[in-house]
């Protein structure tokens, strides 16, 4: 067996074994961190291979969350059916966004799907015969809910969230690990390290960037669904600016681009304010600190990661970004 | 009284040695061509001087060893380089370009303005235009014109005549002789040898980062593997 | 009619802190090549330390020519000790970076000054001018005329100065800049001073009308970003222009559109953005940039 | 490979905060402490509210202090939400499920409130004298037993306004509407429109709402002026409502006032320049410690006294902090009435029996009064006006049909 193969393996029996030695909350805790992974996994397909760059991901979850909590709340689907829906939808959105997404470059890339995070809240607020305006949509104990809030199968409403979040993290993970190893992956690094190189190898560009895009948000709205399962709850405020940067924040983490750094990242987004926490002196009940650490993190690793790349690529002896 | 001096000059680009000892001489007012193929590390040799790139060996300006070569500060010491495919600032205007080939000196002086003009007419006629919509021609005059507002000691030129129509590119090795014959000391890496070494009084030839060959311009014309290799005939 | 007028003069006194706030994006732009998206926060942390200055008992001007100096020098800072490592590597890196500093700086405003409103005593009186049923106040004009003499005195700058000239350059080809001898490192950290500059000037104008608080310029920095890129983002004029275009643009749109109304400013904001972006990218006053092959 | 063993690492790290098991019996209540849990806005545009918490807080520790309730001391345990409801709901997890807390106490905010209520009387958690007006805590408790407010019902509220509107100017005013567009926002404005009755088509002229993402509210004010209305009813947060002060006033506008309860506080109403506030009318219900009639007052003596020793950095003339001590207060007389042998049924039965008439952090005559059909703890307010920069109570304390 190869290392990875080895690392997938011991991630999967910490994951089993989880439950068992932590509380229930804490439980419930990384159910969530696995909502925030699949983000992160998506956004490693898209900034990390192909070159894009989103500030915006939250809007997808929020597009996956909504689909999900107004089918669930307005159409009597079940949780469960409405996951592959969200990925669907937000999934689409995703291809149709990625086509004008093509004529921009980097930096405008970056501010186009700032403001559209920045506004998208404003939107659903507006529209609030359908999304429930700033009031949200409440999932909880919904005869469309799996468990009903209790729980299923002998598991408590947590564990049950935490199995179903992580099944489809771990699916998804395998997923994206055979997607970037396949062809596929390998064209988009190919239009990512060089346009002109990889139009002139015959691969087409925009088909790869814009599949780049829906890919991407298809797994940004599985994140989405899942986060609005879990917190049973849904509103626009649930999906503001800071979670897309957070998002970016925990993509950075997990050293871009690789898929097997988006764990840590995810785990960051949940835990840093409890580790702030932590600081002698620091009263994280302010508030202020952990908004300031968690800039500061993102600041602190864009100037190490150069380095830390250069290590991990020799280490690793593999190419741009060290890993996939 | 030798203006410029190599001696086992080396440089590398990551994992990969451009030169393996370069060591050669260039006399005030003196023009020096450098030939060689491709990969032969002439580029490397003038990035060398203008330090462009990291090098190890010596590198002697009036006969004094310069250390931590910047390329500010070799600029400010009188050496203008003019790298290959005519680098201009290509949203500013050609006057602006102009302007910033005299920054070492503080102020563009009208004089120095006019004198580049009285070279090159076509670029006072288009001297508000951005650099970057002039033709090939233009742009590689405006390089040169650049470098000529720096009044340099020292003007290190790669491959000025790429792409150029050959009418144009005598024009150009025109200019530079009546430079030359001011008192510019001119260092030029061409692919145009037959061009080159009308043009040039000395001529070195580089292979594999090395210095293989070397001597008065005549003379390598007349030499049977420069001409086999270079010439052409 | 008078409705009319008045959300017009009232546009162009929010379009005038846009103006000021895109100035120094275009500035930061137009200097090193990079979007800066903690321009907002960086303006608000400037005003906030203006504002404990004044309730030190400094008087306003004071106060504020500390406040820019301390800001320059902040700038300065700020790009060589971490924007400065990681120049000359991909772009994106820096975005990420000035990402990053926005969510620190937002943070490190709550820590301090908690989240409160704070009132702001700006140097221009609040007291309304009626002219006609319009009414205004110096505040408003004081806001817009800061804009255009800041926008001429940053004209002169990169127009009329070596300086400015070492600054393009050493925006458009950092290479070639140096081989001339431009101190390219020195130039970029410059446009760092003097984009935070410009930034404190927007935030400290800002404060009176929208009241000091660390979100202050989160929204407004979205409308900086309109302005400047409905203006071209390398050019100062279009930046306040664009300004007062958006400003006056978002109040009649709000005011007749009743479906957009006073809840889609923001959404209306970014239509202009992805409007300019895909359809005219150089915007209003930009020119395309100029590449032959 | 080593980035592997990094994240498992940091989930070794995630495992090691695992809290200690609860003790037997009723959650969150041992033979010493009694623990409650909170959430609120601590930072983002509603910090302010936050207050409340914090006021709440220092009261707890005054108490403790004293002995605590029955033996036993009340460790209150907040979070921060930054005013995003899903938030509420995973702190509130988080309180309930690993801090064991016995009630819920003062959660902030309309939105997290509905976003919880679910999932706490599921739990059967009390949720009680939640720091929110919104009439449905008080009236949906067939559905949600284990929920109870604790704030003048922001519809009483509008229709407050709306009575003296009919009874000074019932014949001339021309009503303008400046309204958060949420919850908060149409809850007051539903109830202002209801206290008009048949009057409210011809008297309202003009409603605006603002997002609360906005930047500044400038362009809605001089909308609401050109409708030439001369009354303003202003139903919005903290900034916005200064900012509504400074531009009417900017724009010449000089109409009747009337500001909310939630940004009518002195620490906010004087960051208004000059005059601009002046004849301003609101209502009132705890005391503010800025108000001349309080000033020599016992409970404002007393709050003041508490900020001073409990709350460090509070400025004791904050309204929001003497509101948390108010329902602190309420919250203690519960506590103790629900007895040495503390059940979350007790504390149920106890709040729907509230009959407290002293609390001093409330105005004299305003009583926290419940019974299980009527879940609205302080149903009846009293009116005040702005005058050179402090609030005057007038009119007697008075109530509105719900």
């Amino acid at each position: 067996m190869r290392p990875k193969q080895v690392a997938f393996g011991l991630g999967v029996l910490v994951l089993v074994v989880l439950p068992f030695v932590l509380s229930d909350f804490r439980t419930v805790q990384l159910a969530t961190v696995g909502a925030y992974f699949i983000a992160i996994l998506g956004l490693d397909v898209l900034t990390g291979h192909s070159g894009q760059i989103s500030l915006g991901h939250g809007a997808f979850m929020a597009v996956g969350g909504y689909t999900t909590a107004i089918l669930m709340a307005n159409h009597g689907v079940r949780d469960l059916v409405t996951i592959p829906i969200a990925a669907a939808v937000a999934g689409g959105i995703g291809l149709v966004a990625g086509v004008p997404a093509l004529r921009l470059s980097g930096l405008y890339l970056a501010l186009a799907t700032f403001g559209i995070a920045v506004v998208l809240p404003t939107i659903l607020k507006k529209f609030d015969h359908f999304t429930g305006g700033s009031t949200g949509i409440t999932l909880f104990g919904k005869p469309t809910q799996t468990g009903h809030g209790v729980g299923v199968w002998g598991l408590t409403n947590n564990q049950w969230l935490y199995v179903l979040t992580w099944t489809i993290g771990c699916a998804l993970f395998l997923f994206a690990w055979w997607l970037l190893d396949s062809r596929f992956g390998r064209s988009l690094r190919a239009v990512r390290d060089s346009e002109l190189a990889a139009a002139a190898s015959g691969v087409n560009r925009a088909k790869y960037k814009v599949l780049a895009f829906g890919v991407s948000a298809a797994f940004a709205g599985v994140a989405g669904a899942l986060f609005a399962i879990n917190v049973a709850y849904t509103s626009p405020d649930t999906f503001p600016i800071t979670l897309s940067l957070y998002l970016l924040v925990g993509a950075v983490v997990g050293f871009f681009g690789s898929i097997w750094g988006a764990a840590l990242g995810a785990l960051l987004i949940q835990f840093l304010p409890d580790i702030v926490g932590l600081i002698p002196h620091v009263d994280p009940k302010q508030g202020g600190p952990t908004t300031f650490f968690f800039g500061l993190v993102l600041v602190v690793l864009m100037l190490a990661l150069p380095l830390v790349l250069r290590v991990a690529s020799r280490v690793a002896n593999r190419g741009y970004l060290g890993a996939r | 009284m030798s203006l410029l001096e190599l001696q086992g000059v080396e440089a590398r680009y990551g994992e990969i040695r451009a030169l393996h000892g370069v060591t050669l001489t260039v006399d005030e007012g003196d023009f020096v061509a450098l030939l060689g193929a491709n990969g032969a590390g002439k580029t490397t040799t003038l990035r060398a001087v203008s330090g462009t790139v990291k090098t190890s060996g010596d590198v002697l300006l009036d006969g004094q060893k310069l250390f931590r070569r910047t390329p500010e500060a070799m600029a400010r010491r009188g050496v203008a380089h003019v790298p290959e495919g005519r680098g201009t600032f290509s949203t500013l205007s050609v006057l602006d370009n102009l302007r910033l080939g005299a920054w070492v000196h503080g102020n563009a002086e009208p004089r120095e303005l006019a004198h580049v003009f009285e070279f090159f007419p076509r670029l006072y006629e288009r001297r508000l235009q951005q650099a970057g919509l002039l033709s090939g021609g233009e742009q590689q005059m405006l390089a040169l014109g650049r470098a000529m507002m720096a009044r340099p000691r020292l003007l290190l030129l790669d491959e000025p005549s790429l792409g150029l129509a050959p009418r144009v590119a005598r024009e150009i090795f025109g200019v530079l002789g009546r430079k030359n014959e001011t008192g510019t000391t001119i260092v030029v890496v061409e692919q145009n040898a037959t061009l080159a070494l009308e043009a040039a009084q000395h001529a070195f030839v580089l292979e594999t980062g090395r210095v293989v060959l070397g001597g008065d311009a005549a003379d390598l014309r007349k030499n049977e593997s420069v001409r086999r290799s270079y010439l052409g005939y | 009619m008078t409705n009319f007028i008045q959300q017009i003069v009232s546009g162009l006194a929010s379009g005038g802190i846009y103006g000021l706030l895109a100035l120094a994006l275009v500035l930061i732009h137009r200097s090193t090549g990079v979007i800066n998206f903690a321009q907002g926060e960086m303006a608000t942390l400037s005003a906030f330390v203006c504002w404990t200055l004044i309730s030190h008992g400094w008087a306003f001007w004071p106060a504020f020519g500390a406040t820019l100096v301390l800001s320059f020098a902040g700038g300065l800072a700020l790009e060589t000790t971490i924007i400065r490592p990681i120049q000359g590597g991909p772009l994106l890196g820096i975005v990420i970076l000035t990402i990053g500093l926005l969510i620190a700086f937002n943070g490190l405003d709550t820590w301090i000054w908690g989240g409160a409103a704070k009132q702001f005593h700006g140097p221009f009186s609040t007291a309304p001018i009626r002219v006609g049923g319009v009414a205004f106040s110096k505040q408003d004009l004081g806001v817009i005329a800061v804009a255009f003499v800041v926008l001429a005195l940053v004209g002169v700058l990169f127009t009329r100065t070596r300086l400015g000239l070492g600054l393009r350059a050493a925006a458009v080809n950092p290479d070639e800049a140096r081989l001339v001898g431009v101190r390219v490192p020195s130039m970029l950290a410059l446009g760092w001073g003097l984009a935070a500059v410009l930034g404190a000037i927007a935030g400290v104008m800002a404060a009176p009308s929208l009241f000091l608080e660390p979100n202050m310029m989160q929204t407004v920095l979205l409308y900086a970003f309109a302005a400047a890129v409905l203006g071209g983002m390398d050019s100062p004029l279009g930046a306040v222009v664009g300004g007062l275009l958006l400003g006056v643009l978002l109040n009649l749109v709000g005011t007749y559109v009743h479906w957009i109304g006073g809840e889609l400013r923001l959404a209306t904001a970014l239509a202009v953005i992805l409007a300019v972006l895909l359809v005219r990218p150089s915007g209003l006053f930009g020119r395309a940039a100029a590449r032959r092959v | 490979m080593t980035r592997n063993l990094c994240a498992l690492a940091l989930a070794a790290l995630a495992l090691a905060g695992i809290a200690a098991a609860s003790t037997s019996g009723t959650p969150g209540v041992s033979s010493t402490t009694i623990t409650l849990g909170s959430s609120g806005p601590l930072t983002g545009e509603a910090a302010a509210a936050a207050g409340v918490l914090r006021g709440a807080e220092g009261y707890f520790k005054y108490v403790n202090a004293r002995g605590g309730v029955n033996g036993r001391k009340i460790d209150f345990k907040y979070l921060d939400d930054g005013y995003d409801p899903s938030r509420t709901v995973q702190n509130v997890r988080q309180l309930i499920q690993q801090d064991n807390v016995f009630a819920l106490f003062s959660v902030v905010g309309t939105n997290g409130n509905l976003a919880i209520r679910d999932f706490a009387n599921a739990s059967g958690v009390p949720t009680v004298f939640s720091a929110s007006g919104a009439t449905t805590f008080g009236k949906e408790y067939a559905k949600y037993p284990w929920t109870i407010g604790y704030l003048p019902p922001y519809a009483e509220e509008g229709q407050l306004y709306a009575k003296h509107i009919l009874a000074t100017n019932a014949k001339k005013a021309k009503i303008a509407v400046l309204y958060q567009s949420d919850d908060y926002g149409k809850d007051v404005l539903a109830g202002f429109r209801k206290g008009l009755g048949a009057k409210a088509r011809s008297l309202i002229v003009q409603t605006v709402g603002y997002d609360p993402t906005a930047s500044d509210v400038q362009s809605q004010v001089a909308q609401l002026k050109a409708s030439g209305a001369n009354t303003f009813c202003i139903f919005a947060f903290g900034k916005f409502a200064i900012q509504s002060f400074v531009y009417a006033n900017k724009l010449g506008w000089k109409p009747q006032i009337y500001v909310n309860d939630v940004a009518s506080a002195s620490s906010i109403m004087l960051l208004n320049p000059q005059s601009t506030a002046e004849g301003a009318i609101s209502i009132l219900w705890g005391k503010d410690p800025a108000t001349p009639k309080f000033k020599k007052d016992a409970g404002t003596a007393l709050g003041a006294k508490i900020v001073k020793k409990y709350i460090p950095g509070g400025n004791p003339s904050d309204g929001f902090l003497i509101a948390g001590m108010a329902e602190a207060f309420s919250m203690v007389d519960a506590l103790k009435a629900a007895g040495k042998n503390l059940t979350r049924k007790g504390l149920m039965n106890a709040v729907t029996h509230m009959n407290e008439a002293n609390n001093p952090f409330l105005v004299p005559g305003v009583k926290v009064h419940t019974t299980p059909t009527f879940r609205f703890p302080i149903a009846s307010a009293q009116l005040q006006r702005w005058h050179n920069r402090h609030w005057e109570p007038f009119g007697g304390v008075q109530s509105a049909k719900l």
